[in-house]
């Protein structure tokens, strides 16, 4: 099994193969993607009884949690895309590293604005200095970090590295700023402010959530293809398999 | 001729910084002003209110340490990229993170311990109680050297850029946050009379991880942007 | 649960649907720049081949 | 005797322009490669590659037949790399740059002045390196291949704002290191006058 999986892995790594490979599974994923998206959506907004705190207002949690935690899943997908890079010196993996750095900070964004309108229905402000919505916008700091040094440095291949660089120190610096802003938290505000916890989550309001967050890493892997198959055409623009695709 | 024992190296290369740092003594002094500078702003922004400005003189205190340590990261490395020294020190027979930690150090020792000096009076000029003095001297003794060895890896990563600084801050001020968070409330809690160990041993684990991880991580960095 | 019901999500209907709103607009435009990007990369490749072929044969 | 310096197929790719592919160098001890080029054809690059200091985009840099990036720190102490930067600190005096230099690399038993004698700089040992002239520095920088022993000498331009007495002064010390079963690789635009047998060139612009 192992055998197969590294000769897997060094197939995806020829950037020919991986093309045609994102793009036979783009239509797929896209169908799957509505799918999970409308049943997510309909249990969520429809079937869902509303909560007895806050109403119909906790509905929100349907973007904001799914979207909180794509944008620690796409770090942790940089991280180790960064290791790959480093170690293997893999050109895709440098592809891969860089395209999902926009897709991780908007999906930071979207649950940055969506906590923000989630919050002023329940405390009356938009912005509230919740330990999970702070450490949620130094997420977003270091992912305009990792944007913005790959945007500095002229030479591509010296930049890939570079951002592999940040992103493992970033990784390893995610739970240190995490647990410092929750102990912070927990030490100024003191308990009186309702954490942002999900309401007691019943299995009707469970079930849509996670239909959600599946649908979310779905499009994550479309918006991803999308990305690393337009950056390799740009790349590799005067490569042989490029010229071969288009001499047509 | 063996070649220098590397603890020869670390304290030689330690001991150049320091003279070149002396032998242009009027930037040392560079960190120092803007520190006291940034300082004495607050007052007239937020009025001199005594128990206002003591209460918020720990965090004060300790933003205007941050970044009067992040302005002065950038003198680490440049002088050396800019006269091929740094490419030198790459391809020496020692081995990379540890010429980069004598590097750090000697950075720390000229702009960061001297912080320690102008802390107690700037406490005592923003009316910070005196049971604090100790425990700030302290947060500043063991958080300056964090500041400047996660600093250095931000710097090795944007050594080779034209405008590298603006990217500096955005790369290096998130990792700051931790020790910031720490500092200010060890300071804060110590002020009110309480013991302050939860706090200060926190950031003797962020020392610890700090010069073990970062030199590792700027070394690599550096052979990443010279090459 | 009647459609204006729907609609009006017990008064708070600002808040939930302009944060799906916004949900849409991103995921849109993180699939649309992205193709549309795509798209204009493949354009630029075949007029480059193009160009090159007629040079070719002009030259040849 | 097996080739102390080897490249196998090695290839460099700068700013999506491909400056050379499928390069195999071998040179022996004793033999001195010239790479000559225009400006902008990757001399620069394929020194920084040998040394270690740049990646190529493919293939490997051997010496004494294993990979550089396997052997480290050992290939570093065997190498003097002189580049287009002196690598002198302005603000220290020559004596402490050639400590400088010593403490990084593998220090040769001999008295700084009398090296700084061998590159004719002998009285400025305590000058200050601000205060050298162009020619002064770029000898300094070369009074790195007489404090440490390295068999490989890697040099970008060395003759450089160098004037012909230097020059032939140099040439001769190149020689020498030859003749001890060195290796050289240098890029020039002047001639190098050497015994032609020992001498490997290279053109990348063709």
């Amino acid at each position: 099994m192992f055998k197969w999986f590294v000769k897997w892995f060094h197939r995806m790594g020829s950037p020919p193969h991986f093309y045609r490979f994102a793009g036979s599974w783009l239509p797929w994923l896209t169908v799957v993607f509505t799918v999970l998206t409308v049943a997510g959506l309909y249990g969520g907004l429809v079937l869902a009884p509303p909560d007895y705190q806050q109403g119909e207002s906790y509905r929100i949690i349907f973007i904001h949690v799914p979207a909180a935690w794509m944008s620690m899943f796409i770090y942790m997908v940089m991280a180790s895309c960064g290791i790959i890079v480093l170690v293997w010196r893999m050109k895709l993996a440098e592809v891969v590293l860089i395209c999902s750095a926009p897709i991780g900070a908007s999906f930071t964004f979207l649950a940055l604005v969506t906590g923000s309108l989630w919050g002023k229905p329940m405390w009356g402000t938009y912005w509230v200095w919740d330990a999970r919505l702070t450490s949620e916008l130094i997420l977003l700091f270091l992912y305009l970090g990792v944007i913005g040094l790959y945007g500095a440095i002229d030479e591509k291949r010296v930049a890939g590295r570079a951002v592999a660089i940040l992103a493992i120190v970033g990784m390893i610096n995610i739970p240190i700023i995490h647990y410092s802003v929750e102990w912070w938290n927990s030490l100024h505000q003191g308990a009186t402010v309702t954490k942002m916890d999900k309401p007691s989550i019943h299995w009707t309001m469970l079930v849509p959530l996670l239909l959600m967050a599946l649908s979310f890493k779905v499009y994550f892997i479309i918006s991803l293809f999308q990305r690393v198959r337009a950056e390799l055409l740009h790349r590799e623009r005067n490569s042989r398999w490029v010229e071969e695709l288009f001499r047509s | 001729m063996k070649r220098l024992s590397l603890s020869q190296a670390f304290w030689f290369l330690l001991r150049r910084d320091l003279l070149l740092a002396f032998r242009n003594r009027s930037e040392m002094a560079n960190p120092l002003l803007f520190f006291v500078l940034v300082i004495t702003l607050f007052p007239l922004a937020i009025g001199a209110e005594p128990n206002l400005l003591a209460r918020i003189a720990p965090g004060i205190i300790w933003v205007a340490a941050l970044l009067a340590s992040m302005l002065s990261l950038d003198g680490i490395f440049r002088s050396d990229f800019d006269d091929g020294t740094l490419e030198q020190m790459l391809l020496s027979a020692h081995p990379v993170p540890v010429l980069v930690l004598a590097k750090v150090t000697a950075h720390w020792l000229v702009t960061g311990l001297p912080l320690l000096l102008v802390a107690p009076l700037l406490a005592m000029m923003l009316g910070l109680d005196e049971d604090a003095y100790g425990i700030l001297l302290l947060t500043i003794l063991l958080g300056t050297p964090v500041l400047s060895l996660i600093g250095s890896i931000g710097v090795a990563l944007t050594v080779g850029l034209r405008k590298g600084g603006i990217i500096l801050s955005l790369l290096v001020l998130p990792l700051y946050v931790p020790v910031l968070i720490f500092s200010s409330s060890a300071i804060d809690v110590a002020a009110s009379g309480l013991p302050a160990t939860a706090q200060i041993s926190m950031m003797l684990a962020f020392l610890f991880l700090a010069l073990s991880l970062s030199p590792v991580a700027t070394a690599a960095a550096l052979k990443m942007s010279m090459s | 649960m009647s459609m204006s019901e729907f609609f009006n999500m017990g008064g708070y209907a600002v808040f939930v649907w302009s944060s799906y709103g916004l949900a849409l607009v991103v995921l849109v435009l993180n699939w649309f720049i992205p193709y549309q990007q795509h798209q204009q990369n493949i354009k630029k490749l075949k007029r480059q081949y193009r160009q090159e072929t007629k040079q070719n044969d002009s030259s040849s | 005797m097996s080739a102390l310096l080897q490249t196998r197929d090695l290839c460099c790719v700068k700013d999506d322009r491909v400056l050379f592919e499928g390069m195999n160098l071998a040179l022996k001890a004793g033999q001195i490669l010239l790479v000559e080029g225009k400006n902008g054809s990757g001399k620069t690059s394929l020194l920084r590659i040998l040394t270690g200091l740049s990646l190529p985009e493919s293939g490997d840099v051997l010496w004494q037949g294993r990979p550089i990036s396997e052997v480290g720190a050992d290939y570093y102490e065997q190498v003097n790399y002189v580049g287009h930067h002196d690598g002198i600190k302005r603000d220290l005096t020559c004596l402490e740059n050639l400590r400088l230099v010593q403490a990084m690399g593998k220090p040769l038993p001999i008295d700084l002045d009398d090296a700084l004698e061998k590159v004719n700089l002998y009285r400025f040992g305590d000058n200050y390196v601000a205060t050298l002239s162009a020619g002064q520095k770029r000898r300094l920088a070369l009074a790195r291949l007489v404090v440490t022993e390295a068999q490989l000498w890697i040099m970008d331009e060395p003759f450089t704002s160098l004037d012909k007495a230097s020059m032939a002064m140099f040439q001769e010390m190149f020689e020498q290191h030859l003749e001890k079963g060195g290796v050289i690789v240098l890029t020039s635009h002047h001639d190098i006058e050497m015994p032609q047998s020992d001498v490997v060139r290279l053109n990348l612009s063709e």
